[in-house]
C-alpha cells in the first residue's frame, strides 16, 4: 500500500531542489534572499514531514527567520554603500569579473560526479539503520526531562550543547570586534500602523517564546527554539528604533551574552564532586538545574540574536545624524 | 518508496548546488547563501537517517545535531556578513 | 575540597580557557590581566595532565556520566597531551608578546577573549573523541581564529578573513556531510566505532568528504589559498597563533581520522604525498618571489604543511603506524619554530616600520635580537641539527629510505633547498651593513619583548636534544598503534 | 489516511509554486516579497494539514512560529527595502 502522502513528498523534494537551483541562478539578489527564505521554510516543512518538529521548529526560526533578517539587512547595508538604494533591481554588490564558462563547467562536473558518489554512497547505505534509539530509551528515565531532544541537548550530549553557545558567543565577540563606525543605512518612520502591529505581535511573540522555552522538556520546543522566538522582539525594536543600542549598554549587553554560557558551564562544573564528573547532574535535581540551564541560556541566545542582527557594538551617535529631519 | 529515500537524495542535491555554488559564485553575498544550502543538505541527511518507518518514533540524537548545527551555521553567516558589510565600507571608503 | 579533588585536568583544560574568555569580555579592562592568568593556568593543567599520563598512559572521563556513543568522552594520550602542551606553551609566550604587540585599546581588548576561545576549541579538539563534537570544535575555533585574522581591522585583512571565512565554513560543513554518512552507517559518531567498523561505500564517502574538509581548513595544496593572506595581514601575535596552532588542529583530526578509518588505498596515501609535495615545491616557490617578510613566513607554513603531508607517507599505507610519528614530530616543531618567527617578523616590522624584504638592509634600525630569533627558527624549519626540526625530517627520509620510496626523499630535499633559498633572502638582508643609514645612538638592539619569540626559537632548537623522550611521551596510550 | 487532506497538500503546494513566478520575474522588491508572504500562509496551511494526517500536535507550534516569523520578516523587508525618504 503506498502511502497518499508521497505525491506530497515527491512534490516538496523536488521543489527544495527546484527551489535551490534558484537560489544560486537568480540575478536579483533580493529575488534570491526572498527565495532563499522559501527555501527554507519549504525545508522546514520537510523535515516536519520527517517528524522532526524540533529541527523544523529551529530551521523555520533561526536558519531561515533570523538568518533571512541578516541576510535583508546586509543587502540593504551593501545597497546604501555602494549608493544604489534608489534602484529597484540588486544586482551583484561585488564587483567581479565573469568567470569563464569552461571553469563553470569543469565545477559543476566536479560536483556532479560527488553527488553522483554521494547517492551512490547514500543508497547503499543502510536504511533506518542502526542508531542510539534503544541507548536513549534506555538512558530516558534517568535525564530529568521527558522530551528525548531536550534530554539529547542538555543532558546526554550536554557538552556539545555547551559548545554550541560558545559558537555563539564568539560569533557575538567577533562581529562586535569586526564591524565598527558608525555607517548605518537610514531606516524610515514607522507610522501608525506599526504602533498597532506592535501592540500586537510583540506581546504575541513573547508568549509564543517563552511558551516554546517552557514546554521544551516534554514536547518539541526549548532554549534555542524559543530564544530565536524572542529575538524577533529583539529584532522589531532594533528595527523600528524603538529602541537604540548606546554605549551605557555595553556592559549590560557584554553580561547578557556570557549569562547562558556562564551559567551553562558553571553548572556543569558545581555538579562535579562525589564521584560525578562535570555534566553529571543528580538525577533528582537534574530537571531543576536543566530548567535552569535552559531559561538563562534562552535570554542569552535571544539577546546575542538580536545583537548580531545589529551588527556593530554600539558607539555613541553624533547628533548631525538625525534621520527624522529629511 | 518511502520519505527518506526522497529527502535523502533531495538533501545530498541540495548540498551539491550548494558546494556549485559556494565554488563559483563571486558575489559576496551569494556564497554565504550556497553556503547555507551545503549546511541545509547536511541537515537533510541527518534528519533522514534518524527517520524510523512510521509508527516507531525517529532517532532524536541527530535531531540534537541538527539544531546545534543551525545555530552554529547562524553564528557563522553573522560574521560573514559583518565582515561583508565592513568589506564594503572600507572599499567604498577607499574610492572616494 | 572534596570537589576540586575530584576535578580532573581535561575538565579543567576546556574550562579554564572558557570562564577566562568570559571573564575577559565582560571585564575588557583587565583583560590582559585575566588572559595571562588563564594561559599560565591552562598550562599547569597541561602540566599536571601530563604528570598523570605519564603514569597511566591513557585518561578517559565520559562527560556526564554517559558513555560513548550516547555520551561524549574526553580522552588524552601522549599525542594528544603533546598538542595541548604545544599549544599551551606557545600560547603563552605568544600573550607574553601580545602585551607589547598590541599597542591599541581595542585590538587588547578584542584579542584576549578571542584568544581565550581559540585555546578552548584547540584543547577541545586534542581531548575530544567524538566525530560531531569536532565539527563543533573546528567551528569554535573558526570564529575566533577569524577574529582574530582581521583585528588589524585594515581593508586587506578583512578580505583574507572573509576568504578565510568561506573556507573555514566550506571545510567545516563538508566535515558535517561526512558526519551524516557516518551517521548513517554506523549509527554512533564516536571514535571507538570507527575501528570497529567494517569499510563499506558510505564509509568511503564520509572519510572522502571529512578529508578534503581537514585539508581545506589545514590548507593543503591545492586548497591552500586562503591562508598566506589571511596569516600575512594579521598583527604578529594573531599570525603566530595562526601559524603556528590552529592549522595544527585539522592536521591533528587528520591524524586521527586517517588511523581510526584507514584509506582504503594506497594510491590515496601517495595522492596525499604527492599534494604534499606539490605545497612544498609551490609554497617555497612563492616565497622566493614574496616581496614583504610576513607573505614569505606564510608561504613558507603552505610548503611546511606540504612537508607534513609527505611525512605522513613517506611509507605508504604498510608504514602509517609509524609515519604518524615523524608527522607528529614535524607539527611540533614547526608550531614552535614558526610561531616564533612570526612574532619575529612582527618585531622586526615595529622596529624597522615596513617589512618588505628589499629593503631591509638600508633600515636605520636594526633589531638584532629579533633577526637572531628569525634566524634561530629559519634553522629548525629548514631541518637544521640539532633542532626538533631536523629530527623531523631525518624520522621522514629514514621511513622513505626503509621503504624504498626515493621519490619522497628526493622531494624533501628539494624542499629543503628551496627553503635554504627563500630564508637566504632574509638573512642576506640582515646581514648587510653597507648601506645603515642614521646615528648609530638610534639603533635598537634588543627590547623585552624579544624575549618570548627567542624563548621559542630557542626551543624549536633545542628540542631536537630531547628528540627520544618527546618520541616515547606520544607514544604512551597507544595513539595509532592499537590498530591491527 | 484521509486522501482527501492528502490532496489539498498536493494542491496547496501547486499553488505556492505558482507564486514562484512572482519572485523570480520581479521586477518590484514588493511582488516578490508578497509572493513569499503568500508562501508563509500556505505553508502554515500545509503544517495544520501535516499535523492531522500524521497525528503529530507538535507540528501546531511549528505553524505558530511560521506565522510569527513571515510577519517579522515582512516588517524586516518594509523598514530594510523601503527607498531613502525624502
Amino acid at each position: 500500500m503506498t502511502d497518499p502522502l508521497i505525491l506530497f513528498d515527491l512534490l516538496l523534494g523536488v521543489s527544495v531542489v527546484a527551489l535551490a537551483v534558484a537560489v544560486m541562478g537568480a540575478r536579483d539578489l533580493f529575488a534570491a534572499i526572498v527565495l532563499f527564505v522559501i527555501f527554507g521554510l519549504l525545508s522546514a516543512l520537510a523535515w516536519a514531514r520527517l517528524s522532526a518538529p524540533d529541527v523544523a521548529l529551529a530551521e523555520a526560526a533561526i536558519g531561515t527567520g533570523v538568518t533571512g533578517a541578516l541576510l535583508l539587512k546586509t543587502l540593504h547595508h551593501l545597497r546604501y554603500v555602494t549608493g544604489q538604494l534608489d534602484q529597484f533591481a540588486a544586482p551583484g554588490m561585488t564587483p567581479a569579473e565573469p568567470v569563464p564558462m569552461g571553469v563553470i563547467a569543469a565545477n559543476a562536473a566536479f560536483c556532479g560526479l560527488i553527488t553522483l558518489g554521494l547517492a551512490v554512497a547514500y543508497l547503499g547505505a543502510p536504511q533506518g539503520g542502526p542508531g542510539f534509539d534503544a541507548l536513549v530509551a534506555e538512558a530516558m528515565p534517568q535525564s530529568g526531562v521527558e522530551h528525548p531532544v531536550t534530554a539529547v541537548l542538555l543532558n546526554f550530549r550536554a557538552y556539545d550543547t555547551l559548545m554550541e553557545v560558545v559558537v555563539l558567543l564568539a560569533a557575538v565577540i567577533a562581529v562586535w570586534q569586526i564591524e565598527r563606525g558608525l555607517s548605518d543605512a537610514p531606516s524610515p518612520d514607522l507610522g501608525q500602523v506599526w504602533q498597532g502591529f506592535a501592540r500586537l505581535a510583540l506581546p504575541a511573540i513573547v508568549v509564543v517564546g517563552t511558551y516554546l522555552l517552557w514546554k521544551g522538556s516534554e514536547a518539541p520546543g526549548g532554549a534555542f527554539q524559543g530564544g530565536a522566538v524572542l529575538a524577533a522582539v529583539g529584532l522589531l525594536l532594533l528595527l523600528s528604533r524603538a529602541y537604540v543600542p548606546r554605549p551605557a549598554h555595553r556592559g549590560a549587553a557584554r553580561l547578557l551574552f556570557v549569562l547562558g554560557t556562564g551559567a551553562f558551564a558553571a553548572v556543569a562544573l558545581l555538579v562535579t564532586g562525589g564521584g560525578r564528573v562535570a555534566f553529571q547532574y543528580p538525577p533528582d535535581q537534574a530537571k531543576t538545574l536543566i530548567l535552569l540551564i535552559e531559561g538563562l541560556v534562552t535570554i542569552s541566545i535571544a539577546v546575542t540574536l538580536a545583537a548580531l542582527f545589529h551588527g556593530r557594538e554600539p558607539v555613541a551617535l553624533p547628533s548631525r545624524r538625525d534621520h527624522h529631519d529629511t | 518508496m518511502t520519505p527518506d529515500l526522497i529527502y535523502g537524495l533531495t538533501g545530498i542535491a541540495v548540498f551539491a548546488i550548494g558546494l556549485v555554488g559556494a565554488l563559483c559564485a563571486q558575489d559576496r553575498l551569494r556564497r554565504v547563501l550556497a553556503l547555507k544550502l551545503c549546511s541545509v543538505g547536511a541537515g537533510f541527511i541527518l534528519v533522514v537517517a534518524a527517520w524510523r518507518e512510521p509508527p516507531a518514533s525517529p532517532d532524536p540524537v541527530p535531531h540534537a545535531l541538527v539544531i546545534t548545527g543551525i545555530v552554529v551555521m547562524v553564528s557563522a553567516t553573522a560574521v560573514a556578513l559583518a565582515l561583508i558589510r565592513r568589506l564594503q565600507t572600507l572599499e567604498a571608503e577607499a574610492d572616494e | 575540597m572534596n570537589n576540586l579533588m575530584s576535578l580532573d585536568p581535561m575538565t579543567l583544560a576546556l574550562f579554564l580557557p572558557l570562564f577566562g574568555a568570559m571573564a575577559a569580555f565582560i571585564a575588557p579592562r583587565a583583560a590582559s590581566v585575566i588572559g595571562l592568568a588563564t594561559v599560565l593556568a591552562n598550562l599547569g593543567a597541561v602540566g599536571w595532565l601530563a604528570f598523570e599520563i605519564r603514569a597511566a598512559a591513557e585518561l578517559i572521563t565520559p562527560l556526564g556520566g554517559w558513555a560513548p556513543p550516547l555520551g561524549i568522552a574526553l580522552r588524552a594520550d601522549g599525542l594528544s597531551v603533546a598538542m595541548l602542551a604545544l599549544t599551551g606553551a606557545v600560547g603563552l609566550l605568544v600573550s607574553f608578546s601580545a602585551l607589547d604587540a598590541l599597542r591599541d585599546a581595542r585590538q587588547r581588548q578584542y584579542f584576549w577573549p578571542l584568544w581565550l576561545l581559540l585555546l578552548t576549541g584547540l584543547n577541545g579538539v586534542y581531548l575530544g573523541t567524538d566525530i560531531f563534537n569536532l565539527y563543533v570544535m573546528i567551528e569554535v575555533i573558526a570564529l575566533a581564529a577569524v577574529g582574530l585574522t582581521v583585528l588589524s581591522g585594515t581593508r586587506e585583512a578583512v578580505r583574507a578573513g572573509l576568504e578565510y571565512m568561506y573556507a573555514s565554513i566550506l571545510g567545516a560543513l563538508l566535515f558535517l556531510m561526512g558526519v551524516g554518512f557516518v551517521y548513517l552507517q554506523l549509527g554512533r559518531l564516536d571514535f571507538a566505532g570507527l575501528i570497529a567498523a567494517t569499510p563499506s561505500a558510505a564509509l568511503s564517502a564520509a572519510l572522502a568528504l571529512m578529508v578534503v574538509g581537514l585539508l581545506l581548513k589545514t590548507a593543503l595544496f591545492p586548497l591552500h589559498f586562503w591562508l598566506p593572506a589571511a596569516h600575512a595581514n594579521a598583527t604578529a601575535p594573531a599570525s603566530a597563533l595562526l601559524s603556528g596552532l590552529v592549522v595544527k588542529a585539522a592536521l591533528y583530526i587528520f591524524l586521527r581520522l586517517s588511523t581510526y578509518m584507514p584509506l582504503p588505498d594506497e594510491i590515496l596515501v601517495t595522492l596525499l604525498g604527492a599534494l604534499g609535495a606539490g605545497a612544498l615545491l609551490w609554497g617555497s616557490v612563492q616565497a622566493l618571489r614574496a616581496e614583504r617578510l610576513k607573505l614569505l613566513v606564510a608561504w613558507s607554513t603552505v610548503a611546511q604543511i606540504g612537508l607534513i603531508f609527505i611525512a605522513f607517507a613517506r611509507a605508504g599505507q604498510v608504514g602509517l603506524v609509524e609515519s604518524w610519528k615523524a608527522a607528529a614530530l614535524l607539527i611540533l616543531a614547526h608550531g614552535i619554530a614558526k610561531s616564533a618567527m612570526f612574532l619575529a617578523a612582527g618585531r622586526i616590522k615595529d622596529e624597522v616600520g615596513h617589512d618588505i624584504i628589499r629593503d631591509l638592509d638600508r633600515s636605520a634600525i636594526r633589531p638584532t635580537l629579533a633577526q637572531f630569533t628569525f634566524a634561530l627558527a629559519a634553522i629548525s624549519l629548514i631541518g637544521l641539527p640539532p633542532s626538533l626540526g631536523f629530527i623531523g625530517k631525518w624520522s621522514l627520509m629514514e621511513g622513505a629510505l626503509q621503504a624504498g620510496y626515493w621519490h619522497w626523499v628526493v622531494a624533501t630535499m628539494v624542499g629543503t633547498l628551496l627553503s635554504v633559498a627563500y630564508f637566504s633572502r632574509v638573512f642576506a638582508g640582515f646581514l648587510r651593513f653597507d648601506r645603515m643609514q642614521g646615528a648609530l645612538a638610534e639603533h635598537k638592539g634588543w627590547a623585552l619583548a624579544d624575549l618570548a619569540p627567542l624563548t621559542l626559537a630557542l626551543a624549536a632548537i633545542s628540542l631536537g636534544l630531547m628528540a627520544a623522550p618527546i618520541l616515547s611521551f606520544i607514544e604512551l596510550g597507544y595513539p595509532f598503534g592499537a590498530m591491527p | 489516511m484521509n486522501p482527501f487532506l492528502s490532496v489539498i497538500l498536493v494542491i496547496l503546494l501547486t499553488s505556492v509554486l505558482a507564486g514562484l513566478f512572482r519572485v523570480l520575474r520581479g521586477p518590484a522588491p514588493a511582488g516578490r516579497m508578497l509572493a513569499a508572504q503568500l508562501f508563509g500562509t500556505a505553508a502554515v496551511a500545509m503544517l495544520l494539514i501535516l499535523s492531522r494526517l500524521m497525528q503529530m500536535p507538535a507540528l501546531l507550534d511549528v505553524a505558530v512560529v511560521f506565522a510569527l516569523l513571515s510577519a517579522v520578516t515582512l516588517v524586516a523587508f518594509v523598514v530594510l527595502s523601503a527607498r531613502r525618504i525624502g
